[in-house]
């Protein structure tokens, strides 16, 4: 009843964002919009139980993709040119649609039916099954780290891709040492010029260092994991290169080492399913990695998720260099 | 446990993890050693699994140790391994021959990403091949179209961006539909595993949202299957993506999302949908008509070659699509060897395609002409290609083209209609094909100075592998045994899930 | 050896020359022995089978088997045996006279123009031998393909636009109409072997019957029954040892072999007689036959003539074959020789008289017979057989088809072949008259005869012509046996 | 206790959101999302106690220190803007 | 009251609508990829939805609690997986439309095809 009372609240904002989001032509403005809507997104996510999406959306679509998206305007126009009124065929295909799809929804089970499809079938052996097999409290990552480990290494072969598509499309900062005497000679300003934001900035950095690593350790136990972990930490490495200047931030963690990051953690994700598939298991069964097969799970999660952490955050912090650098 | 029951995990896992090994390196021509390595041992691989699944049938493969539907499980089956020879087939071909076609577009500092990219394709599209988990089939839907990005934003002409970016807005819309059917079909049956769901589906009580499942599904897939209408974004990303992506592309990534598309329809769909027994043929055959018509008709009438053999696969699509949609065991075995014997045609343009591009400025049809006395090896590799396109006997086009009459006249008034328009078109591809071999063999060159007297063969590797695949081609059309058997038994596979 | 070998071996030979002539083309006198020795092999090789298929025999070779019983395969039978024969032994004679012609006329390409006749030739002898339908198609593809170089040799804005029409009429009705037809029999049918007395019977009958006929006739392209038949003309640009061999007696004597074939051995005489939608044939190929009469009679230049008298006289061979009767089928398959040697000739002569005088146009040819006496005895001889007068072999073949009209009263039959033989008359014996009679027109270059090899070729073709009037018992005994199969 | 403060914190969201739609300067925006960050760690602090989960408090700290990135990300965004804004003046 | 647990649907086709109508409908490239984001959002909220049990918590067992009802653990997999891949493919946009602007100085559709046009 209450998740219901708050869903409706915030999904009837969430609406309101992101009609307005369309609307607006001003693209800065569309973008801090979006930043609102993620965070909608993930509140609501989080009044349905679903924490580990709600921090992935928080710490990827209110941070990274703001960023992302920031750096991206920088390089080109804010403002979208007014449109000619008279697109009323989308206007019509979409609202047809629409009404194909509400209408559909009325074969839907009600929103927390237990007794819907989705809760009898596999998610029960998931949720009783865990403890037993993995040893682990939190489902979530039980389930992406080994029952679908597949498809997380899916996903952090899609985020290695996206890093190779932005390195092969702009380029990696090479050598940095004469561009911050060109960023000073054209007058550019970073905010270590702001004392309030430096101050608050450096002490912040560690914190939220080890609060990566929390996230990333501690994914077992609670929400969290590699991606968000990953996201977190390159969120303070951006930190630091917004407050600093990116030379700094680069001089931190060099070019090659980001690529060696990126390609690091998806080989050592891949690596432990070879070790697996050499130990006499199926590819990504970590049973065989130690006596204990419950054991073998946990260590084989613990390295997959590392491999995960490193590779996201190797991925978003050469993007975001990568689309800094293109403007200077 | 022994080497051969890891096949199927390694067919994914070899290009998969060689690719992040080739961000690393330095220097393109390791890379492109290394890449060519990953998809050699691919392509044995699959050989080897279709053996396998050729002799003893369908192979299941659990990943982690964990069984269906807890588990991903890799299904592999006739039809797959048909694509899978398909996509390996396909990108070791490329690849082999590629190299120096590649190096003129790509400049050399960033060669190590684009084949790292190549191998992410190339394992993307595989996994699709053997999967049977229907989120499984969404991420590497999307590992394989974030680095087919990639790989067209290569093109050396800035169109290329514009047409990448065209495809990447189409190709998210098509995944994300995919995503919401799939999302649909699982909140009805509570389970991600096809042979799970198919099992469930007839139990689900209402059935509007599998309905619409279906709808969202469809469309999605035939986005990224370029079915006509939603063809807009492949003229333009064959167009401008380096010509040898384009052969890759050309000969596979169409067809991965048509067999995806057929696996659901027929496992799922077909039947199970209370009042929509043939929710294809209702469908799909108009659009697949459409889409053969519309296609030969605009090849018929472009200049750029590029785009002249993209349109002719929006029409070739659409013959899969007809085939598929008699939903019986000749019109499927039609359609699959189909799927078989145009990539192997448009594999082989393309290729041509590319190595006259290396040697010739500009690829409209007046650029190429005289081609055929310079480069007579190159312009008889594509004469040979054409005539497999066009259907000439004693090529592969031939095999599947008969075996589409053949099941269109089983089919009564309809299948008279169909015969038809595959007629029809037809003669548009021998009109088409001949523009192009005639303006090769017949067209005036340039005028001496010009580009076109320094015109010389393509380099060897090039032409090697253009021949491999064109003699494949005539191979194929004399000894069909293979695709047509496999064919027959992906056939049987999908009518079986048909009650 | 065994029979099936012989066959492989008469389909390969000349691939085998083909590849060979390829090889040595940088040495012109090299490359022309290996053509008249391929040439002279194969007609060894193809006769050898001929004692075979008197008694009796019919060899078959497997080569392979493609999908749900369709195979490549082939197998000789007489109307096959007597096409191959006639194909392998006039490519001899052919190949002397196009040597003559081609260093005469200093034309270039020579060696891709041998090659390609080898190609074509080989692919003739797959249309002789093919044991179905779909290795028949098969190989009446690569004909039409491997003629195409041949046809467009000159290279020229006009050449490429008549090769493209020859090109687009063969392909596209092989495709479009043949295709189509051979899948609808496999369809009903479930064989596409050639088989006596037919495999469509009890299974495609009524109207369907007449309109798989006309799939069928149409389709062969290459039989140039109307209005299919604007690719003939066109092929005329060729080189005239191509429009020789190819458009006298190769190309064209395959699409009505198929037509006869298809009428034998798919339809089956019988039941095709009682099936009466089947019976436009007769006037389709009676009205092409006056209609490409008429035709021929306003025509200016020589070749463009004997492209249309040729039409004509392919749609003798349909009708006879429509007609439906033992005695027209034997008439069918002894016109297909008669008109070879005939037409071969005129062609041989038409060339003979370009190489020697540039003269193409029928005007031109007056008094010519005094320069060129071989050449115009020869040319006399044939047209006589054209128009079917004894003692030559048009006469023989005439005379079968007639007295097959005759056994069922055939009157549309009769009174075409009556008719056509009036129009023939007409267009050939001006012609002659002229060439020995009339006054050359002034200001003509100075010129004797063409170069040796053309002439021996044509004087022998000619006496082949004359030949056959006596002694075609072979040819008969070998034909027979379609009468005995057909009863 | 916790329903009615949830419930302000909504209510002050909806104010937030408000006025980052109405603008009208661009500072009026910047300061509405960071505002709205802060209520929505408000608000999921308040969840957690309402939901009797209180270990997701952790969540709330990463809202907190993301919207803390994002909120610079836009300053730095507007002081570079700014600056080529003015570096555009002075050249022309 | 019953109806309102349909509203989280209701909200996933409105939302889907108002993202795919900003793609097809905005000749502004980067509008159409925040127009993406949206789309695919609201398929996130689709799965979502799914997972809510009435009375249940998250996924992460609890000790000492024997009786409690968890949400559905694998939508939210899932949902982390297609957040991943919709990063990914903004990033990759984004790269693609700054060398766009690069290469032909605008980035509205229309403009850019009108150059292409005048080639």
């Amino acid at each position: 009843m209450i998740t219901i009372v708050f869903g409706v609240f915030l999904l009837t904002l969430l609406l309101i964002v992101a009609i307005a989001i369309v609307r607006e032509q001003d693209l800065f403005t569309a973008v801090t919009l979006m930043g609102i809507f993620s965070l909608l997104m993930a509140a609501n996510f989080f009044v349905l139980d679903a924490a580990d999406v709600a921090l992935t959306e928080a710490a990827v679509g209110a941070g990274i993709s703001t960023v992302l998206l920031l750096g991206a305007l920088a390089l080109t126009p804010g403002r979208e040119r007014s449109i000619p009124k008279g697109r009323w065929l989308a206007l019509v295909v979409v609202t047809l649609t629409t009404l194909v799809v509400v209408h559909a929804t009325f074969g839907n089970p009600r929103l927390g039916d237990p007794g819907a499809p989705v809760h009898q079938h596999v998610a029960p052996w998931y949720l009783e099954q865990t403890p037993e097999l993995i040893g682990i409290p939190n489902v979530v990552t039980a389930v992406l780290g080994s029952f679908r480990a597949y498809d997380t290494l899916g996903e952090v072969i899609v985020v290695l891709t996206a890093g190779i598509g932005v390195l092969f499309l702009l380029g990696l900062p090479g050598a940095v040492g004469e561009r911050r005497r060109e960023e000073l000679a054209l007058g550019r300003t970073y905010l270590s010029h702001h004392l309030v934001p430096q101050v608050v900035g450096r002490l912040l950095i560690p914190f939220i260092l080890l609060f990566a690593l929390y996230v990333q350790f501690h994914g077992e136990y609670g929400p969290g994991g590699g991606f968000q972990a990953g996201a977190i930490f390159a969120s303070a490495i951006i930190l630091y290169a917004l407050i600093e200047g990116e030379r700094e931030a680069l001089t931190v963690i060099s070019p090659r080492l980001l690529v060696w990051m990126m390609a690091g953690g998806a080989l050592l994700y891949g690596g432990v399913g070879v070790v697996t598939m050499l130990l006499g298991g199926n590819f990504l069964d970590y049973s065989v990695l130690a006596e204990d097969p419950v054991k073998g799970q946990q260590w084989g999660i613990i390295v997959i998720e590392l491999g995960v952490g490193i590779t996201v955050a190797g991925v978003l912090l050469a993007i975001y260099h990568a689309f800094a650098a293109r403007g200077r | 446990m022994s080497l051969a029951t890891q096949l199927p995990a390694l067919q994914v896992a070899v290009p998969l993890l060689t690719a992040p090994l080739l961000v690393l390196l330095r220097g393109p021509g390791l890379a492109w050693a290394a890449a060519c390595a990953a998809s050699v041992m691919a392509f044995v691989i699959a050989i080897s699994l279709t053996a396998s699944v050729m002799t003893t049938g369908a192979i299941s493969y659990a990943m982690g140790g964990w069984p269906g539907p807890y588990g991903i499980v890799l299904e592999i089956d006739a039809l797959g391994t048909l694509v899978l020879l398909l996509v390996t087939g396909a990108s070791t071909a490329a690849l082999l021959s590629g190299r120096a076609s590649l190096g003129l577009d790509i400049d050399a500092g960033r060669q190590h990403l684009f084949y790292a990219a190549w191998l992410i394709v190339l394992a993307g599209l595989s996994g699709i091949a053997i999967t049977g988990d229907a989120f499984n089939v969404f991420v590497f839907m999307e590992i394989s179209s974030l680095a087919t990005y990639i790989l067209i934003a290569a093109g050396p002409d800035r169109r290329a961006l514009t047409a990448t970016f065209k495809y990447l807005i189409m190709g998210t819309i098509g995944a994300t539909f995919y995503l919401i059917g799939v999302g649909l079909v699982y909140m009805m049956t509570g389970t991600l595993n096809f042979a799970d769901m198919e099992s469930r589906i007839a139990d689900v009580s209402d059935q509007r949202p599998i309905l619409v499942a279906a709808g969202f599904i469809s469309v999605g897939l035939a986005l990224k299957a370029a079915v006509f209408p939603l063809h807009l974004w492949l003229p333009g990303a064959y167009t401008y993506a380096p010509h040898v992506v384009t052969a890759f592309l050309a000969a596979c990534s169409t067809k991965v999302a048509i067999y995806v598309l057929l696996r659901f329809d027929f496992f799922l769909f077909q039947d199970n949908l209370v009042g929509h027994t043939m929710q294809f043929a209702v469908f799909l055959v108009p659009l697949a008509i459409l889409g053969i018509l519309v296609g030969s008709a605009v090849a018929m009438v472009e200049s750029n070659l590029k785009r002249l053999l993209a349109f002719s696969s929006v029409a070739q699509i659409g013959y899969i699509l007809l085939g598929a949609s008699f939903a019986n065991e000749a019109g499927l075995t039609a359609a699959v060897a189909h799927m078989f014997n145009h990539a192997l045609a448009k594999g082989a343009l393309f290729l041509a395609v590319a190595a006259i591009a290396m040697r010739v400025n500009g690829l409209r049809l007046q650029d190429i002409a005289g081609i055929g006395r310079r480069m007579p090896l190159t312009t008889a590799a594509l004469a040979v290609a054409g005539a497999s396109l066009v259907g000439v006997p004693g090529t592969a086009g031939f095999v599947s083209k008969w075996l589409l009459l053949q099941a269109a006249f089983a089919q009564g008034a309809l299948g008279i209609a169909a015969v038809v328009v595959v007629i029809a078109s037809s003669l548009a591809a021998v009109f088409y094909v001949w523009r192009i071999v005639e303006c090769a063999y017949f067209g005036n060159a340039q005028a001496p100075g010009d580009a076109a007297a320094v015109v010389t063969e393509a380099p060897l590797p090039m032409l090697l592998g253009l021949w491999l695949v064109v003699i494949a081609n005539v191979y194929f059309g004399l000894a069909p045994e293979l695709p047509v058997s496999l064919a027959e038994s992906a056939a049987a596979d999908l009518l079986r899930h048909v009650p | 050896m065994s029979p099936a070998d012989t066959i492989l071996l008469a389909l390969v030979l000349p691939l085998c020359g083909a590849v060979l002539i390829g090889l040595c083309g940088r040495w012109p006198n090299l490359r022309e022995t290996i053509t008249l020795l391929t040439a002279t092999a194969l007609a060894a090789v193809v006769w050898s089978l001929t004692p075979l298929i008197m008694d009796g025999g019919r060899p078959r070779l497997h080569i392979t088997e493609l999908f749900g019983g369709l195979e490549i395969a082939f197998s000789v039978e007489p109307l096959g045996m007597l096409f191959a024969a006639l194909a392998a032994t006039l490519w001899i004679v052919n190949s002397v006279y196009s040597i003559g012609y081609m260093r005469g006329n200093k034309e270039k390409h020579q060696t891709r123009f041998y090659i390609c006749f080898a190609i074509a030739i080989a692919a003739a002898l797959g249309v002789a031998f093919a044991d179905n339908m779909l290795t028949l198609f098969l190989c009446y593809e690569i004909l039409t393909l491997s003629t195409y170089p041949l046809v467009s040799h000159k290279g020229d804005a006009a050449t490429v636009r008549s090769a493209r029409v020859y090109l687009g009429i063969l392909l596209g009705s092989s495709i479009g109409l043949l295709l189509p037809a051979i899948i609808w029999t496999y369809v009903a049918t479930g064989t596409l072997t050639f088989t006596p007395g037919g495999i469509i019977d009890g299974f495609i009958d009524g109207p369907a019957v007449g309109l798989l006929l006309a799939l069928y006739v149409f389709g062969v392209g290459k039989a140039a029954v109307m209005p299919m038949h604007r690719w003939l003309p066109a092929a005329m640009v060729a080189p005239t040892p191509v429009s020789a061999l190819l458009h006298a007696v190769a190309v064209v004597k395959a699409g009505v072999f198929t037509v006869t074939k298809v009428i034998i051995y798919i339809f089956g005489v019988d039941e095709l007689f009682a099936e009466p939608s089947g019976e436009w044939l007769l006037y389709a190929a009676a009205f092409t036959i006056i209609a490409a009469s008429v035709i021929a009679l306003r025509q200016q230049n020589l070749k463009r003539m004997l492209a249309y008298s040729t039409i004509g006289q392919l749609s003798y061979v349909i009708l006879a074959a429509a007609v439906l009767t033992p005695l027209s089928e034997v008439g069918a398959a002894i016109h297909i020789v008669a008109h070879a040697l005939g037409k071969i000739t005129l062609f041989f002569a038409a060339g003979a008289i370009y190489t020697a005088s540039k003269k193409t146009e029928l005007h031109q040819l007056a008094g010519i017979g005094a320069r060129m006496p071989w050449t115009m005895a020869a040319f006399t001889i044939a047209a006589l057989s054209m128009i079917g007068v004894p003692p030559t072999g048009g006469f023989v073949s005439k005379w079968f088809i007639l007295a097959g009209a005759f056994q069922t009263d055939n009157y549309v039959a009769i009174f075409t072949i009556i008719l056509s033989t009036v129009l023939n008359a007409a267009y050939f014996l001006p012609i002659i008259f002229a060439a020995w009679f009339a006054k050359e027109a002034p200001g003509g270059k100075d010129h004797g005869e063409a170069p040796w090899p053309a002439v021996l070729a044509l004087s022998i073709t000619a006496l082949g012509t004359l030949a056959f009037f006596f002694f075609n018992q072979p040819v008969l005994e070998l034909e027979s046996q379609l009468m005995a199969r057909i009863e | 206790m916790f329903l009615a403060a949830a419930f302000a914190i909504l209510v002050t969201m909806i104010l937030a959101i408000a006025r980052a739609l109405v603008g009208p300067s661009v500072y009026d925006r910047v300061l509405a999302v960071n505002m709205f960050g802060t209520k929505t760690v408000l608000l999921l602090s308040v969840v957690t106690f309402l939901f009797g989960r209180p270990d997701f408090l952790d969540l709330a700290l990463a809202y907190a220190l993301i919207n803390f990135i994002g909120v610079l990300a836009v300053l730095q965004f507007f002081e570079n803007r700014h600056q080529d804004d003015a570096d555009r003046a002075e050249d022309t | 009251m019953e109806l309102f647990g349909l509203f989280n649907y209701w909200v996933f086709a409105l939302l889907l609508m108002v993202g795919f109508y900003a793609v097809i409908s905005r000749p502004n490239l980067i509008k159409k990829l925040l127009g993406l984001s949206i789309f695919q959002a609201a398929v996130f909220l689709l799965y979502i939805t799914m997972d809510k049990v009435e009375g249940g918590t998250a996924p992460i067992i609890q000790k000492g609690v024997d009786d409690a009802i968890y949400s559905n653990p694998l939508p939210q997999v899932l949902i982390l997986t297609a957040i991943v891949v919709g990063i990914s493919t903004l990033a990759l946009g984004l790269a693609l439309v700054v060398r766009i602007y690069e290469a032909y100085g605008t980035i509205e559709e229309d403009e850019i095809q009108q150059q292409d046009l005048n080639r």
